[in-house]
């Protein structure tokens, strides 16, 4: 039982050493670590790439067409080789994961958030309302995503927000589910009672005292997810149903990419290795998370001293 | 000095977490000879189950690790045999019973299959252990043992579970039998029964029984020698009788001073404060549906059932019940958190079971409550300050925002804590702490009366202790009425002025505490008192004889 | 190969096991060959044998009244053996004797009349009604036993190139329904199946003509064009039709042939593209051969215009676009300063998968009008949201906008083409000219010598006083075919596929 | 069990209609077939007429009463492509793709029961690293791409599978493979987790203090306990077999339900849709019954809840 154990600590220095306890149960669980380090990397990527890629890197070049990787002849920005017309493979990776990046991660935030919100109500409410909002994430669920791309991509365009809006789609009743679960077992925990006794209102019930404490399950869900849905991206791409050029992703470059296997490896290899490492790094963090989360495996990563 | 049947002696064990270390019992000894019981006492974190896992082979190693020491058993050291040889010791010479009697049995296997199941690994013919297992079933009390046999656990109670893992436990004869907190989680009723159980076995077959336990009722019960344990260590031991009339360590006398229905009746004179709560032919009735379309059956549970009392200002009723009787669906009929079937809810006249809700709030608020689980009850995600000013938020008219940290302070300094804890959370405080916290929170409405839902059940005895008597100050301090419900019966014996015993959602008894304590009137009271372990019965007695 | 070293060990393993797989699907040495193509050919019924249907029935199971010659692109005999016109509306065509269906039914006038009108039974989906007889309706008349009439309402020159579509079926196919295993005169049958089992036909006796060396044909789907080509490659298929260029690798196996596509992007006529001197400098800034050498090759042809040499019609004189940016910056500049607004950005209206390469040719071409200072933007479309563009009546107001297209033009004469496209009431035309519309109705109901000069005075005019388009290629296919078989690829091949003409080495 | 069932059943089908609602709809918010069945050149009128004798040209409403009416006699209606009775069409495919799925599930399984069960033995040891890492790995590698280079290897280069299409037992060693993969990483992850939690569990200790030999302890007690939660999410793996075998049955010429579906989308051959969805969602349903059953012989508490 942890008793009072720094006796006398301000706020701000309980808040820094929250960070730096965060920070050393990263650093004990090297995995989690590398792969954390691996996500900033390929954010700061997505974020400032683009912009420091010399001049040209993402413009078209016939004459260097498929060049093959490892070969500087053509400068550092071809050490991953160059797509079919031309382009430096590193320049396209890099703007391929400000995209990636983008639509995995709002289509996992937007499922996340609806998916949640119906959760807590179908979890809160209950009864009928709840019913009702299980059958929809019951036939959301089994509504087949590949006729939603193509409604969408015909309705709508084929921008990449409306790609976000089909995979953030069929991801949320995974969510809602997930989020009803925990919001009935937390509902029946003895500080919303108490809340209850106290006269809170609904919001408060469910906005303080519910959700927070639901929301670090529904975290991990999400990092999990994160890798799912940016597969599922390539899958769309595959089909045709995904993002359209000029808009690039990995998924997309796989699977433009596939067509030179025998030719051109490296084409498909490099945006299939991003993607893969990227997924890899997520589950590992979510795996971690679950670990930091679940007070009965965090002594695992806690630091000395501590019981 | 003749062998004992078991001996552990100088055993030391700590457990690694990373970086950590943390020492569980320190150069532990004890004895137990054949028929005796011995009971090992203790807290929680006192470490009194370490050294009955290690006999039992079951501290995993790594993350722990046995330092030092020896358990001698049938001549030998059982620590350095191998896995094997533990394996023939277990369950055939020493078996064990567990405190949590759903978890420790297999959910998805039928009871007679577990207790087949320890004769059929010691080399027991099956037909033969079924046939057994059936006259075990029996032998510990369940009637129809052969239907009972294909049943699963959670179709027993939880009485019925502990007696069924007695039957497995004593099915190949034992030596030995280590009882870890059999009867903490159950019944005072069916506590007494299990303990008879026990006492009978070891009568039949002169087993030697190490009892864990953390009650000294149940240890005065029961055992022939006690070791009190703290922090790891023995602290004491003998005989138990010498040990509870005589404690030499200041840990035990601490501990004895703590225990509750030592103290005598309140001397009642609050009794003349104004009427506050009242309560009148509540009940309340569910009923009975079966299937997804809750289809009614026609059938109903009687959950609460004409219930009527009151409580006057700097009163405490206490109001005691065992499992099933109705008093939680009073405090949360009381509370307002369900519908009452028929009956009122009087506050100073005034009903509380009005449709207006801005009404209703401001009545509430004059009703706080402080529940069991101190770590449940608090929001693990919102600081302390933050829980303890919730009520003004809720109810922005009382205080204004301004002077929410202030008045946080000063209500931390009155439950006894300091104000720096403002800014932590919940999961760094002991169990006693988190109460107080709770109790902080309820007094932030400055209420009238507080409803403690076995505030205290869920403490260690001398925490326990410390919370009663930071609620009588307050009760001094504020003129508060409570209403205090507990399943155990000596905490209502020293706190309440006045006592109802509920039952099946009924009060079958009510008056004086003293009165209910000393002159039961309904059989059912009497059976409950009668239950309680002859220690506390003898010193409720010897206290009583002396005024 | 990197990846191909670096799984070494894993195939090592696999290759223990699977010791003596290949006698599971190895080649039998019988003259049955499969063919892999990315088609699922739902529905062979002969009504559908003008699209990709075509390429398993035609003539192999249901044959047509006259065949295309490949090389001239002439009709020439097959179920008719001659023809003539007898009046301004009517054909009277002879049939072969003693011709039999494969199932017993003897081929008659009887037949050929009740062909004709059961592909123009409004109960049936027929393409073939669709794509070529929407507006001519024929009306069959029965002479004798092996003559008939067939008449139209206008005028009709083409009646022997329309005959090599009028595939005849067996009397006993049901007139109200489409059939699934459709009986003609062929050498083949096609045995029922069920709806997820491949197409196969089967060689039968007693066929009239010579009897070909293939004796089975199994037409198996793969959407892949990697997998056809590797099916084609270990033995798994003998023909791999329709191979993506980056996998025609092997000059032994794999064979061009023009697939009589023509691709091309079209302006709609509004905004900067009401211009014609932003339609002209949008040509001259394209480098057509770089873009054929980059992302195709030297098999594909620069396009003049939208159909291939041997159709009636095609203009040889005419010259591709020259590369000449500067004079495209020229153009836009002059257009630029009397006010029209080529800044802006402009939609490239693409469809996705629509040919291989294509998406890269549109970056391509995109990148090419950035260096002449305009902006195009690429917007990829699905279908039938492409379609809706594509075809009359246009939503208004129509923007401003390129559209990709692709056009096949397998018949032999440039009507197909030139009315559907240029003519101002045509269903996929921007623009009305009055001259143009001109030369195109004299050429349609005109013929011999005079139709064909018609038409290539009327596609210089639109090329060089209009500018409906930017010309890209004569497409190119790709197919795969085993060493061992004798067979090459035709210019027909886009729409049928001849097992006769298949032999073994 | 009857009455369960006749309440699951109702529920179902109430998601069921909603579904079937929803894609009518939806679906044909997507374009006229017409278009797309019929060659581009085509002309407007010949277009017009596809759609009238289609139907396509009454309103919404109508052509859905039509097609309930046809329902209640089991007429799913027919395929636009070919005149086929839409439903002949999935149910010709359907065994493939429920093939297909059962061996990748059944393989996924084994393997992860297996590996993970190992793990579980040593949280944090060098073969559960490992074992999770190559998991992950496999997992996170998107299944066309694996499929492709699978061909690439196993049958271009060292000839040991065919490289598509059914028949011998060879033929499904790749589609299986491509199928298996993702479904195994998460599956061996929940029975490691699931491992860890029954071995710590008080039952496996009381199985421990009566002397129940150790194979015993992890496979009788452990393993079944542990199986609860798998059992779960295999059913929800299963369930989302269909979208991993449009991948597959579309590189590997499989005829299955995935490729008949996307083929039927991308056609907009409504009938099939229709009927592809409700074939697939009433599997579901009698997959979800299967695992609710198998719960319930795992779980007695289920059985008698």
């Amino acid at each position: 039982m942890t008793d009072v154990a720094h006796a006398g600590m301000g706020d701000a220095r309980a808040a820094l050493s929250r960070t730096a306890d965060v920070f050393l149960m990263l650093w004990r669980d090297k995995f989690a670590f590398v792969s954390a380090a691996f996500l900033l990397f390929v954010i700061y990527v997505a974020i400032f790439g683009p912009s420091i890629l010399p001049d040209g890197a993402l413009t078209m070049n016939l004459r260097a067409r498929n060049a093959p990787p490892f070969d500087l002849e053509r400068g550092w920005v071809y050490i991953l080789g160059a797509d079919n017309l031309g382009r430096s493979l590193l320049a396209r990776l890099a703007v391929g994961a400000r995209y990636t990046l983008l639509i995995a991660g709002s289509a996992v935030l937007i499922a996340l958030v609806i998916g949640t919100f119906f959760g807590l109500i179908a979890g809160y409410r209950g009864g009928r309302i709840g019913t009702i909002i299980l059958q929809l994430a019951d036939i959301v669920m089994s509504f087949p995503s590949l006729l939603l791309a193509l409604i969408v991509l015909f309705v709508l365009s084929p921008q990449v927000s409306n790609v976000v809006l089909v995979l953030a789609f069929s991801r949320v009743p995974v969510y809602l589910r997930t989020c009803r679960a925990e919001v009935l077992e937390i509902r029946e925990r003895q500080f919303v009672v108490a809340a209850k006794a106290l006269g809170a209102s609904h919001a408060r019930m469910v906005f303080l005292h519910i959700l927070p404490n639901a929301l670090p399950t529904l975290m991990t869900l999400a990092t999990l997810e994160f890798a799912a849905v940016m597969l599922s991206e390539s899958s769309l791409s595959f089909l045709g149903l995904g993002v359209q050029a000029p808009a690039v992703t990995w998924g997309l470059m796989v699977s433009d990419g596939r067509g030179y296997l025998a030719t051109a490896w490296w084409l498909s290899f490099w945006p299939g290795v991003a993607i893969s490492l990227t997924a890899i790094s997520a589950n590992l963090l979510a795996n971690w998370l679950r670990t930091v989360l679940d007070p009965g495996q965090r002594w695992r990563l806690e630091k000395r001293g501590e019981s | 000095m003749t062998q004992s049947l078991l001996e552990v002696s100088d055993l030391s064990v700590r457990f690694h977490s990373r970086g950590t270390i943390v020492d569980a019992v320190k150069n532990v000894s004890w004895r137990l000879d054949r028929g005796e019981t011995l009971a090992i006492l203790g807290e929680s974190g006192s470490g009194k189950s370490v050294s009955a896992a290690a006999v039992m082979g079951l501290i995993d190693i790594p993350p722990g690790e046995i330092v030092s020491g020896r358990i001698i058993f049938g001549g030998e050291n059982i620590l350095n045999l191998p896995l094997a040889a533990r394996e023939e010791i277990n369950g055939k010479r020493i078996a064990m019973i567990f405190q949590d009697t759903l978890a420790a049995l297999n959910p998805v296997y039928t009871v007679g299959h577990q207790i087949t199941e320890s004769m059929t690994a010691h080399g027991v013919e099956r037909g033969e252990a079924k046939r057994r297992a059936v006259g075990l079933i029996n032998r510990v009390g369940i009637a129809e043992p052969e239907r009972r046999f294909n049943d699963y656990p959670h179709q027993f109670s939880g009485g019925q579970r502990q007696r069924i893992m007695i039957a497995a436990a004593i099915a190949m004869e034992p030596d030995v039998l280590i009882a870890d907190e059999p009867t903490s989680a159950l019944d005072v009723t069916v506590q007494a029964g299990i303990l008879k159980l026990l006492k009978k076995l070891q009568a039949e077959n002169g087993m030697g029984i190490l009892m864990i336990t953390h009650d000294i009722g149940v240890a005065s019960e029961v055992a022939d020698k006690v070791a009190v344990m703290s922090q790891g260590e023995v602290v004491e031991q003998g005989d138990i009788r010498s040990v509870l009339d005589a404690p030499r360590h200041p840990y035990t006398q601490r501990l004895l001073e703590a225990v509750p229905g030592r103290r005598g009746y309140l001397q009642t004179g609050a009794t003349a404060g104004d009427l506050l709560l009242e309560v009148k032919g509540l009940s309340k009735f569910y009923d009975l549906t079966s299937g997804l379309l809750k289809t009614a059956t026609g059938r109903k549970i009687r959950a609460l059932d004409d219930v009527s009392l009151s409580l006057s200002k700097g009163e405490v009723l206490g109001i005691v019940g065992e499992s099933g009787s109705g008093k939680s669906t009073l405090v949360n009929a009381l509370l307002g958190l369900i519908e009452p079937t028929a009956g009122e809810v009087l506050f100073r006249g005034q009903s509380m079971l009005l449709e207006d809700q801005t009404a209703m709030r401001a009545l509430r608020r004059r009703i706080q409550v402080v529940f069991q689980d101190p770590t449940a009850s608090l929001n693990p995600r919102m600081s302390v300050a933050r829980i303890i000013s919730e009520p003004w938020a809720i109810h922005d008219s009382v205080l204004p925002r301004g002077q929410w940290p202030g008045r946080v302070a000063e209500l931390l300094e009155q439950v006894g804590l300091s104000p720096d804890h403002a800014a932590r959370y919940p999961h760094q405080f002991s169990g006693g702490q988190r109460q107080r916290i709770a109790i902080a929170r309820a007094l932030a409405l400055q209420p009238e009366v507080i409803i403690c839902d076995e505030a205290v059940s869920a403490l260690d005895v001398s925490i326990q202790a410390q919370i009663i008597e930071l609620l009588k100050d307050l009760k001094r301090q504020h003129g508060l009425s409570y209403l205090f419900i507990a399943h155990d019966l000596p905490v209502v014996r020293d706190f309440a002025d006045r006592t109802i015993v509920m039952q099946s959602g009924q009060v079958v008894e009510s008056g004086r505490t003293q009165d209910v304590f000393e002159r039961p009137q309904h059989p059912y009271t009497q059976n409950l008192l009668a239950s309680r372990p002859k220690e506390e019965r003898h010193r409720g007695r010897a206290l009583e004889t002396l005024k | 190969m990197a990846i191909r070293s670096a799984i070494l060990s894993v195939g090592a393993t696999c290759l223990l096991l699977g010791t003596s797989v290949h006698g599971a699907f190895a080649q039998n040495d019988n003259h049955d060959i499969i063919i892999a193509a990315p088609f699922a050919f739902d529905n062979i019924d002969s009504c559908n044998s003008s699209s990709e249907v075509g390429l398993v029935v035609r003539e192999n199971v249901v044959e047509a009244l006259t065949h295309l010659n490949p090389v001239t692109g002439e009709p020439e005999p097959r179920l008719a053996t001659s023809w003539e016109q007898t009046g301004s509306t009517t054909w009277r065509i002879t049939l072969r004797d003693g011709v039999t269906f494969t199932d017993g039914e003897a081929f008659d006038a009887d037949a050929v009349a009740r062909s004709i009108e059961r592909m123009f039974n409004p109960k049936l989906d027929c393409l073939n009604r669709g794509k070529l007889f929407a507006n001519i309706r024929l009306t069959p008349e029965i002479i004798d036993s092996h003559t008939i009439d067939i008449s139209t309402e206008k005028p009709q020159p083409l009646m022997p190139i329309f005959m090599s579509f009028l595939t005849i079926e067996s009397p006993k196919t049901d007139f109200d329904t489409m059939t699934s295993a459709p009986v003609g005169t062929g050498a083949y049958t096609v045995p029922e199946r069920g709806p997820a089992d491949p197409i196969v036909l089967v060689r039968q006796d007693g066929y009239w003509g010579e009897t070909p060396a293939v004796s089975k044909a199994t037409y198996l789907r793969r959407d892949e064009s990697a997998l056809r080509a590797a099916m084609v490659e270990v033995g798994e298929a003998d023909i791999g039709l329709y191979i993506a260029i980056q996998d025609a690798i092997d000059p032994e196996m794999d064979f061009p042939y023009l697939n009589a596509e023509t691709t091309r992007l079209r302006f709609s006529f509004v905004g900067p593209f009401a211009d014609i001197r932003v339609r002209k400098a949008m040509n001259l800034a394209i480098d057509r051969e770089l873009l054929r050498d980059g992302l195709f090759n030297e098999n594909y042809m620069i396009a003049t215009q939208m159909f291939l040499p041997r159709i009636n019609g095609y203009n040889p004189d005419m010259k591709p676009w020259p590369y000449d940016p500067e004079q495209a910056k020229k153009l836009l500049d002059e257009a630029r300063a009397d006010g029209v607004d080529v800044d802006s950005e402009i939609p490239l209206i693409s469809r996705i998968n629509f040919y291989p390469n294509g998406q890269e040719a549109m970056e391509a071409m995109i990148e090419m009008w950035k260096a002449v200072g305009l902006n195009i933007k690429l917007q990829p479309m699905e279908r039938a949201q492409w379609l809706k563009l594509v075809n009359k009546p246009y939503a208004e107001p129509r923007p401003a906008m390129l559209i990709q297209e692709q056009h096949d033009n397998n018949s032999g004469d440039a009507t197909f083409t030139m009315h559907f496209r240029y003519h101002s009431t045509g269903q996929q035309s921007e623009f009305g000219d009055p001259k143009l519309d001109e030369l195109i109705d004299a050429a349609d109901v005109a013929s011999g010598e005079e139709r064909v000069n018609l038409y290539q005075e009327a596609n210089a005019y639109s090329a060089s006083e209009i500018v409906p388009d930017v010309m890209m290629f004569h497409m190119i296919n790709y197919v795969r075919i085993s060493p061992r078989l004798d067979y090459h690829p035709d210019a027909l091949m886009n729409t049928m596929m001849e097992l006769s003409t298949i032999g073994f080495r | 069990m009857g009455r369960y069932f006749r309440q699951r059943t109702l529920q179902s089908a109430l998601s069921l209609f909603g579904l079937i609602v929803l894609v009518f709809f939806l679906a044909r918010l997507t374009g006229n077939p017409a278009d797309l069945l019929l060659p581009v050149d085509t002309p407007q009128s010949v277009r017009d007429e596809f759609s009238a004798r289609h139907g396509f040209d009454q309103p919404m409403i109508v052509q859905f009463g039509r097609y309930l009416i046809e329902l209640t006699q089991l007429d799913m209606g027919y395929s636009l492509r070919d005149g086929h009775p839409a439903l002949d069409h999935v149910l010709a495919a359907f065994p493939t793709t429920l093939l297909l799925s059962f061996w990748a599930m059944l393989i996924s399984l084994t393997i992860a029961i297996v590996t993970g069960s190992i793990a579980a033995w040593r949280p944090g040891g060098l073969f559960d690293r490992i074992a999770s890492l190559i998991s992950l790995a496999g997992a996170s590698v998107p299944n066309f791409w694996i499929a492709i280079v699978g061909v690439l290897i196993f049958a271009v280069w060292y000839r040991v599978l065919p490289t598509s299409g059914t028949g011998t037992p060879l033929h499904w060693v790749l589609p299986v493979a491509v199928l298996f993969i993702r479904p195994c990483g998460v599956l061996t992850q929940v029975v490691r987790s699931s491992m860890i939690a029954a071995l710590s569990a008080p039952y496996t200790k009381t199985a421990r203090a009566r002397g129940v030999r150790t194979r015993t302890v992890i496979f009788g007690h452990a393993l079944r306990n542990a199986m609860l939660p798998v059992v779960t999410v295999a059913g929800d793996q299963a369930a989302g077999m269909i979208n991993g075998a449009v991948i597959a049955e579309t590189i590997f010429g499989f005829p299955g339900v995935g490729r008949l579906l996307i083929d039927s989308i991308m056609f907009r051959d409504f009938a099939v849709i229709q009927a592809a969805v409700m074939v697939t969602a009433i599997a579901i349903f009698f997959l979800n019954i299967g695992i609710d059953i198998i719960y319930a012989i795992l779980d007695p508490r289920v059985r008698h809840g």
